[in-house]
């Protein structure tokens, strides 16, 4: 992978007492330019057939996810499974509404993950706040605190529209349209500041790696 | 014929090449298989494959300094290493690796080494469950590799030698020539054993996900973890084989290998799809228990 | 633990020879179920553009919007949900609710997108691929949210009805009312048909809530004779309300008249507002019913002086004269008037304006003068022997009968008409002992009578005979021989009503004591002057959007009611009277037209 | 049950009796009492199981209603025990020790109503929150919408239109000039 | 294996251990763990692979139901009801549909309480069922998770016919319920109950017979009887310690009075044996949906005429409605103040005590790989706890 890109400055981490600033990393996301030609698409495809997801159930979604992992849907087969560790996980699913409380762990594992990295939204809670849209606790929209790549409407969508949505993913991943990870980076300043409006606590670095 | 030095690094890569393979079909197989117990149609068995594509493109990776490189390195090390000193096919050239006279010692050896090595990367991820995986996983490597020395003592001791070449060879002319048939006893401590080994239910509490998720692998992505499931594939391979030749009469051809292996491995997975798994302190009692009784009933039973 | 724990768990295996449980083609296999609450369908000609979908929805995920072509009209606000799947939760709260069922849900429920953007749409208006779908959530049959019945409203039994003139219908107890205005959704689609535009969804709640007051402030805003429109209202609003798309319509005019009987005439003061500081100026009106007196009461709400001139000996107009006690019992009309009066309104009675006080004379004494003289003059029959002594004119039977004067109608009577003229006619007549028979040109579906008038008519024991062209009316020893043609209704040109032809040689004949002539009436125009600069077309003073005739010359004249307007009844008069008012009053006080 | 009553009052003032349903009643206490009330109840009246507590803000009377539910299982029956506390001091005895989940109801309490509860464990810690900065979300006064409105952004373009005024403007526009 | 005896009572007090000793491990369990029920997490301080401290950290699923519905008009409230707890959303559907009915004085049609009673053991199963997954699979057994996740759908699909949803059904509506049974979904429910049955009898042999299964569980979470009453447990954690109680024989609401059944109760109160008492819950609600499926009315109104639910006004008053869901006592408590919204509503979910203060005690000397079984054996769902 070409590493043209300019490495931004280092972030400041003040949400961190002093003396633990030094435990945590300091460098900020930075774009990663995507292979060229056949290469990538080899790649994107790899991707695409192999979608691991985070075993984070954030909200109600998580509970369409069981059938789908089990026998009746099996999700296997469409080489998607769950993986319990961010690190070793490629897809993020966001199971309906964030609470705040939950959205600051999701950020954290959302920046854990290692990139190309992907977002599915389950769910109305997630495209424009759902049943909890005056609710103190719930943010309205997702995507303005990370990117997301499809989203799935449905409260709740059934596992077949799960399916469905991930084999858009699929294809959007194919087609080399799935860059989350790298809009993250390019505005990561003003999804911090996003992040950081809501998140009144925000006692972990700025980026979480 | 006799090939050249050069000849045999060539053969050996081939023959890593066809284990890798081989190895990855065997658990993209048997992951189908165990899917068909729980009702469902499972992944496709050129699955793995994709796995360790997708890690390896993956576009960044983090890094908990050179130890925590050095862990998957190890473990792929001690993967290939157990693979390179066992001969997979008795009689073929290509298939031979480097196996040699007291090669057993070696192998043992390194199937100790690989775990380790993962033990001190996966250390240094700093994660807890990284940790707890690893002393778990150290345990019980050490309960299980009791009844299996045990069971590899009296092979050896029955067959005078620690040439795994001359014990299959022992083994030639016929089926009840088997260790399987000649010391039942060894070959039941060794397949206990060998269930801890793979890490399959009821001991695989090392990477249990549902207490401390995947355990020692918990930090490790990307190329990383591509290369821990090639070795996977590898070590899976070259501990099969090393049953085989050891206990099962070992293969004279490539076919005769990939049946026999095949159903070795099925015993876990026969196993693994009946029971939960053990906790720690219990899979450690259980090993150093009845296993333990027939590995050592089965070495004096070699002896005299 | 023994020897079974250990064999036991084996029987898993068993499994693997049995067929999967996993759904082959999960998306293409398994559509919802025929009862899933997928996404909304709805059918836009069916749909009014009520809102209750938006009041119910907890999640705020409708919104009404304009939809292109789709303008609004009667009964229809031309707007269209529009749900956003960013907020819905799939309850079908809306369909269960929807006053016109026309909103459903289709069994599909797959939706996927990348842009979170796209998730809203107006069903029915933009097309989606579940269109029209079979399937999908239906609201159980006889299962609403709403409740389609109207409370049944107390009304005299029909053979106690007709032996006199008490007042039929009872209204309603608090309970009862309250039960009504429970069902109503406030959406609003009737305050347009009201002619005066009259706060419906605000009284309604106000009956809900027991604030009678607020309730009588609200009528009172726009309406002067709550009384009286809370009895013989044509309620139009009803027609456009969005419960009666599928079910009976909200008893707007019961409820207006749960009100105003509610509230002791004492007690308006309290509730109504006060009258503004004396402009001075003077304003005469031309005619004491609800178009006149309207404008009066605004009129002097604003502060002016404002004179009445009535030729009838009581005031209310065809209120008073036109409607039959039992529709309208005068000491309602009279709480009406009498709060009227009570802001200092004077109503002259008995003071036709004409000669002697002629309308020039009043332009010259006062600052405005509003007309609003009505339709006094019947037409005829229009056939030979019209003019025969025992063809009546149905206008003066009600007056007269409002004077309690003896009709003398005899045992057996015809009324010739459909109208609500005709009907009370016919009831008053009834109620004088006669056995009546309407005779229509047309069918009955064609009659331009309130359908209640009709059914009540028929109820009470009138005899309806359809399709009747009047052909002569014959003398036959004092009494008169009514000779008709039966028609069959031909549909001359598409798309309008069928017009009757008579049947050649269908002659009927028959013998009655009296011939009622109820088949419209004119207006009297002979009090303006050509001098005075009021355009008449078509027997009509021509006005403008204000209600006025001529600001010419001395002080400027306006009209209204039923001599200008085309709707002839007595809301479209109020409008009219209330419309004038407020367009005197910016003159007077100089604020411009 | 009215034996139960008369108890309560002679011993802990306890007024406003009522029966709610066959099997729950309720009953009113001064807060002092609150503790003792429930410690009797419990230990020697047989109602040993605590439902649940919760409070109600009736900011009307400017206190805050604190209702504790207890079970007799072996006749049947429920009593809710009230107490008003005051809404600008509200402090009230700790009942953790009479039973092992009311610590829990009374850190909730404190974050959702900010009513005190001195000694119980944990009580001044976040319970469902974190990082709030707002006063105590339960109470009535504090405005759910509003404070969504002005912390998470919502999708833009929404638009509604009223019926009636709709109506207006395309029917009647010279209405109400 | 450990016998009833050996049963170590965990302490009542919290341990203080000198986390700067170095000789404690600190650890969270959760939010983002495969092993923890719904999203919340434990805060454990192990010694070795011994727990002994756990702090439980809830709020992650925090919706501000209580407020929301506050806002709301009582029908506008019925959908919201069903999201408090995702995997059983009828108990709440009926809580709160009965407090109404009570303080409105509304009485519900024959045939309603017959489908709400169907409608109620339906979702009991199908939780139940997925519990049962849980349980099997926190010690490592997926097999058995695999099937009976599938055998929960197959009750769904049941609840989709009937109700036109699959996860939040929103089928018990004040007044009574939202349809009637559509034609032939009563076979429907007799054919899936073989299915189920004969799947729970495969379940049975393997997980309950099993020996790695009773190594683990047998001696796990004993919960002495003693702290029934001083925690609050309720459902098959009661039971299972030998206190016999259901609400549904208590309170005798809905058509529970009219079914025959039994009450089930233990008395060794370990992970395995409330899991025996779960198992032979699910056969008990297998039989008794056969029963209400014999006894349904055919014919008949199946819902109350309530007023415009727009304009809704309930009169003035509290009461406390509870049910026996899977885990316990779950309970509406509803204050009207007259108006046309709640002025208070409070939801009483079991696990509220489960899984905070008694998990916190139990889990005290467990360890670490017993957390995730031990949590799911007390059957927990977080979202019940902070709402």
């Amino acid at each position: 992978m070409s590493d043209k890109k300019i490495i931004p400055a280092p972030l400041a981490n003040e949400g961190l007492p002093p003396d633990e600033r030094g435990l945590f990393c300091d460098a900020a996301p930075r774009e990663y330019e995507p292979a060229r030609g056949i290469m990538e698409d080899f790649a994107n495809w790899a991707r695409s057939e192999s979608l691991w997801i985070l075993g984070f159930g954030t909200g109600c979604g998580a509970i369409e996810l069981r059938p789908l992992m089990t026998s009746r849907f099996d999700m296997y087969r469409y080489g998607i499974q769950p993986r319990p560790t961010p690190r070793q996980s490629s897809v993020f699913v966001i199971g309906g509404y964030a609470s705040v409380k939950t959205l600051k762990r999701i950020v954290r594992s959302y920046e854990q993950m290692m990139g190309p990295k992907f977002v599915v939204a389950l769910g109305s809670c997630t495209i424009n706040g759902g049943m909890y849209w005056d609710s103190y606790n719930t943010i309205k929209r997702i995507d303005q605190y990370i990117p997301v790549d499809v989203y799935i409407t449905g409260c709740m969508p059934r596992p077949e529209a799960l399916l469905a949505g991930f084999q858009e993913l699929k294809k959007i991943i194919r087609a080399g349209r799935a860059e989350g990870q790298n809009e993250y980076a390019r505005n990561f300043e003003w999804f911090k500041a996003n992040q950081k409006k809501v998140i009144k606590d925000w006692n972990m670095p700025d980026y979480n790696w | 014929m006799e090939p050249t030095l050069l000849g045999r690094i060539g053969y050996a890569f081939l023959s890593l090449f066809v284990i890798t393979n081989y190895g990855l079909l065997l658990i993209g197989s048997m992951a189908r298989i165990s899917a068909k117990v729980q009702g469902r149609v499972g992944q496709p068995v050129y699955q793995p494959y994709i796995d360790i594509i997708k890690s390896s493109v993956k576009r960044n990776a983090i890094s908990h300094g050179i130890m925590f490189y050095l862990g998957p390195v190890f473990r792929l090390a001690g993967g290939v290493g157990t693979y390179m000193f066992i001969p997979a096919v008795f009689g073929s050239v290509v298939f031979r690796n480097f196996s040699d006279s007291g090669d057993l010692l070696l192998v043992m050896y390194f199937i100790f080494f690989g775990q380790l090595g993962m033990a001190l990367g996966a250390g240094e991820g700093g994660h807890p469950y990284s940790a707890i995986g690893v002393s778990r996983g150290l345990a019980q490597m050490t309960a299980f590799e009791v009844p299996f020395a045990l069971s590899v003592i009296a092979v050896a001791i029955q067959y005078g030698t620690l040439d795994i070449n001359a014990i299959v060879g022992a083994q030639q002319g016929g089926f009840l020539n088997w260790t399987l048939f000649t010391n039942p006893l060894a070959v039941v401590a060794a397949i206990i054993a060998f269930l801890g080994m793979s890490m399959h239910n009821p001991f695989s509490v090392v990477i249990a996900p549902q207490e401390i998720p995947i355990g020692p692998p918990t930090e490790y992505q990307a190329n990383l973890l591509g290369m821990l499931q090639t070795n996977r594939a590898i070590f899976n391979g070259a501990k099969l084989v090393l049953y085989m030749n050891l206990f099962f009469g070992g293969a004279t051809n490539i076919l005769v290998m990939v049946v026999k292996t095949f159903l070795i491995y099925f015993i876990n997975v026969f196993v693994g799809q009946a029971f939960p798994r053990f906790r720690t302190d219990q899979s450690i009692r259980f090993f150093l228990g009845v296993p333990t009784l027939i590995g050592i009933a089965s070495v004096i039973i070699a002896a005299v | 633990m023994d020897i079974k724990d250990f064999i036991a768990p084996f029987a898993v295996w068993k499994r693997a020879f049995e067929k999967p449980f996993t759904v082959k083609k999960p998306i293409d296999e398994r559509p919802g179920a025929p009862r899933y609450r997928g996404f909304h369908i709805n059918d836009a000609d069916k749909c009014v553009g009520c809102g209750t979908c938006e009041a119910i929805c907890m999640n705020r995920a409708i919104d009404l919007v304009p939809v292109e072509g789709r303008d609004a009209k009667e009964g229809d606000s031309g707007l269209r949900p529009r749900v956003d799947y960013g907020r819905c939760c799939w309850c079908a709260l809306c369909v269960d609710i929807c006053p016109s069922g026309s909103l459903n849900m289709s069994n599909e429920y797959v939706w996927i997108d990348s842009d979170p953007d796209v998730f809203r749409y107006t069903p029915g208006v933009e097309p989606k691929p579940w269109d029209g779908s079979a399937l999908g959530y239906r609201r159980a049959e006889g299962y609403r949210l709403l409740d389609g019945t109207r409370v049944p409203m107390p009304e005299l039994d029909h053979h106690e009805a007709v032996k006199s003139f008490l007042e039929l219908v009872r209204g309603w107890s608090r309970e009862q009312a309250e039960k009504e205005a429970d069902r109503c959704v406030s959406c609003g689609l009737c305050i347009a048909s009201c002619p005066a535009h009259m706060e419906i969804p605000g009284y309604i709640k106000a009956v809900r809530d027991g604030d009678l007051e607020t309730g009588l402030r609200l009528l009172y805003q726009t309406n002067p004779f709550p009384e009286a429109c809370g009895r013989i209202c044509t309620h139009r609003c009803e027609e456009a309300c969005s419960i009666g798309t599928d079910g009976d319509p909200v008893a707007i005019r019961w409820l207006k008249r749960y009100i105003a009987d509610q509230v002791e005439l004492a007690d308006y003061s309290k509730a109504l507002p006060r009258k503004e500081a004396s402009s001075g100026k003077r304003v005469a009106i031309v005619g004491a019913g609800p178009g006149g007196l309207s404008a009066a009461y605004y009129l002097a709400l604003l502060g002016h002086e404002v004179t009445v001139h009535e030729k009838d000996e009581a005031a209310g107009g065809m209120l008073r004269y036109g409607i039959p006690e039992y529709r309208l019992p005068y000491p309602a009309l009279d709480k009406d008037i009498g709060y009227i009066e009570s802001l200092g309104v004077k109503i002259e009675r008995g003071a036709p304006v004409g000669e002697g006080r002629s309308l020039a004379s009043l332009r010259e004494r006062f600052d405005a003068v509003f007309l609003s003289t009505g339709l006094p003059a019947a037409y005829g029959l229009d056939v030979p022997g019209e003019k025969h002594p025992r063809v009546l004119d149905g206008v003066a039977v009600l007056a007269a009968a409002t004077r309690g004067q003896v009709l003398g109608l005899g045992a057996r009577v015809a009324v010739v008409g459909g109208g609500n003229v005709a009907m009370d006619a016919a009831r008053t007549a009834l109620r004088n002992g006669a056995s009546v028979d309407i005779l229509y040109r047309r069918r009955e579906e064609d009659m331009p009578a309130d359908p209640d008038e009709i059914r009540e008519a028929k109820a009470e024991g009138a005899r309806l005979v359809e399709k009747a062209i009047p052909l002569e009316v014959k003398d036959a020893g004092g009494k008169a021989r009514f000779v008709w043609n039966e028609a069959t209704m031909v549909q001359k040109e598409a798309g309008k009503r069928p017009v009757p032809e008579p049947i050649p040689g269908a002659i009927h004949e028959e013998i009655y004591d009296s011939v009622i002539s109820a088949i419209g009436q004119g207006p009297e125009l002979s009090y303006i002057a050509e001098a005075d600069g009021v355009e008449i077309r078509r027997f009509k003073p021509v006005v403008d959007r204000d209600g006025l005739a001529t600001a010419a010359g001395k002080a400027p004249v306006f009209a209204g009611g039923d001599l200008v307007n085309d709707r002839k009844d007595a809301i479209s008069a109020i409008a009219d009277g209330h419309r004038a008012a407020s367009a005197i009053d910016r003159l007077l006080s100089g604020k411009g037209a | 049950m009215n034996e139960l009553a008369k108890e309560l009052a002679a011993r802990y003032g306890a007024r406003d009796w009522h029966d709610r349903r066959g099997d729950l009643s309720s009953t009113v206490v001064d807060p002092i009492r609150l503790h003792d009330t429930l410690a009797w109840l419990k230990d020697s009246a047989g109602y040993a199981h605590l439902s649940f507590a919760t409070a109600v803000d009736n900011i009307e009377r400017g206190v805050f209603t604190l209702t504790y539910t207890v079970r007799n299982h072996e006749q049947g029956h429920s009593l809710m025990v009230h107490a008003d506390v005051d809404r600008a001091n509200p402090v009230v005895d700790s009942i953790h020790l009479l039973w092992g989940q009311g610590w829990t109801y009374q850190r909730e309490m404190k974050e959702w109503f900010g009513i005190d509860f001195p000694g119980s464990p944990r009580v001044d810690e976040e319970f469902v929150l974190e990082g709030w900065e707002g006063p105590p979300m339960m109470r009535r006064d504090f405005d759910s919408l509003a404070y969504s409105d002005a912390t998470y952004e919502g999708r833009p373009g929404r638009v509604t239109h009223d019926p009636a005024t709709r109506m207006q403007e395309r029917l009647y526009p010279e209405a109400g000039k | 294996m450990r016998r009833q005896n050996e049963h170590v009572i965990p302490p009542e007090t919290r341990a203080t251990p000198d986390l700067s000793s170095g000789k404690y491990l600190v650890m969270w369990q959760g939010p983002q763990h495969p092993g923890i029920t719904g999203n919340m997490s434990l805060r454990l301080v192990a010694d070795g692979d011994t727990v002994v401290d756990c702090e439980t950290h809830v709020g992650y699923l925090h919706r501000g139901f209580e407020k929301l519905m506050e806002r709301r008009l009582w029908m506008q409230n019925f959908p919201l009801v069903c999201r408090i707890a995702v995997p059983e959303p009828d108990f709440n559907e009926y809580c709160y549909a009965a407090a109404l009915e009570e303080l409105a004085g509304v009485t519900v049609p024959e045939k309603a309480v017959w489908l709400r009673t169907l409608s109620l053991e339906m979702i009991r199963l199908a939780s139940f069922l997925m519990w049962i997954g849980g349980q099997a699979g926190a010690f490592g057994h997926g097999t058995i998770a695999q099937w009976s996740v599938t055998m929960r759908d197959y009750v769904l699909d049941l609840f989709e016919e009937l109700s036109g949803g699959r996860i939040y059904h929103m089928y018990i509506i004040p007044g009574g319920v939202r349809g009637d049974v559509p034609d032939g979904f009563l076979d429907h429910v007799l054919e899936t109950m073989q299915v189920i049955k004969k799947n729970l009898d495969d379940i049975e042999l393997v997980m309950f017979h099993n020996a790695v299964f009773k190594m683990r569980a047998v001696g796990l979470g004993y919960i002495p009887p003693d702290w029934v009453d001083k925690y609050g447990i309720t459902g098959p954690n009661a039971r299972s310690a030998g206190v016999a109680r259901d609400l549904r024989k208590d309170l005798g609401y809905l058509a529970y009075p009219q079914l025959d059944f039994k009450l089930i109760t233990g008395g060794r109160s370990d992970a395995f044996e409330r899991a025996e008492l779960r198992l032979a819950e699910m056969y008990q609600s297998i039989d008794l949906i056969r029963q209400i499926v014999a006894r349904m009315p055919k014919d008949g109104p199946f819902r109350e005429r309530l007023p415009n639910p727009l304009h809704w006004k309930i009169p003035a008053g509290e009461t406390y409605v509870a049910a026996e869901c899977t885990r316990g006592e779950y309970g509406f408590y509803v204050v009207s103040d007259g108006g046309d919204k709640p002025r208070r509503v409070a939801v009483r979910g079991p696990s509220y005590t489960h899984a905070v203060s008694v998990m916190e005690r139990l889990v005290r000397g467990v360890n670490i790989a017993d957390v995730a079984g031990l949590m799911v054996s007390l059957h927990t769902y977080p979202p019940e706890i902070e709402r």
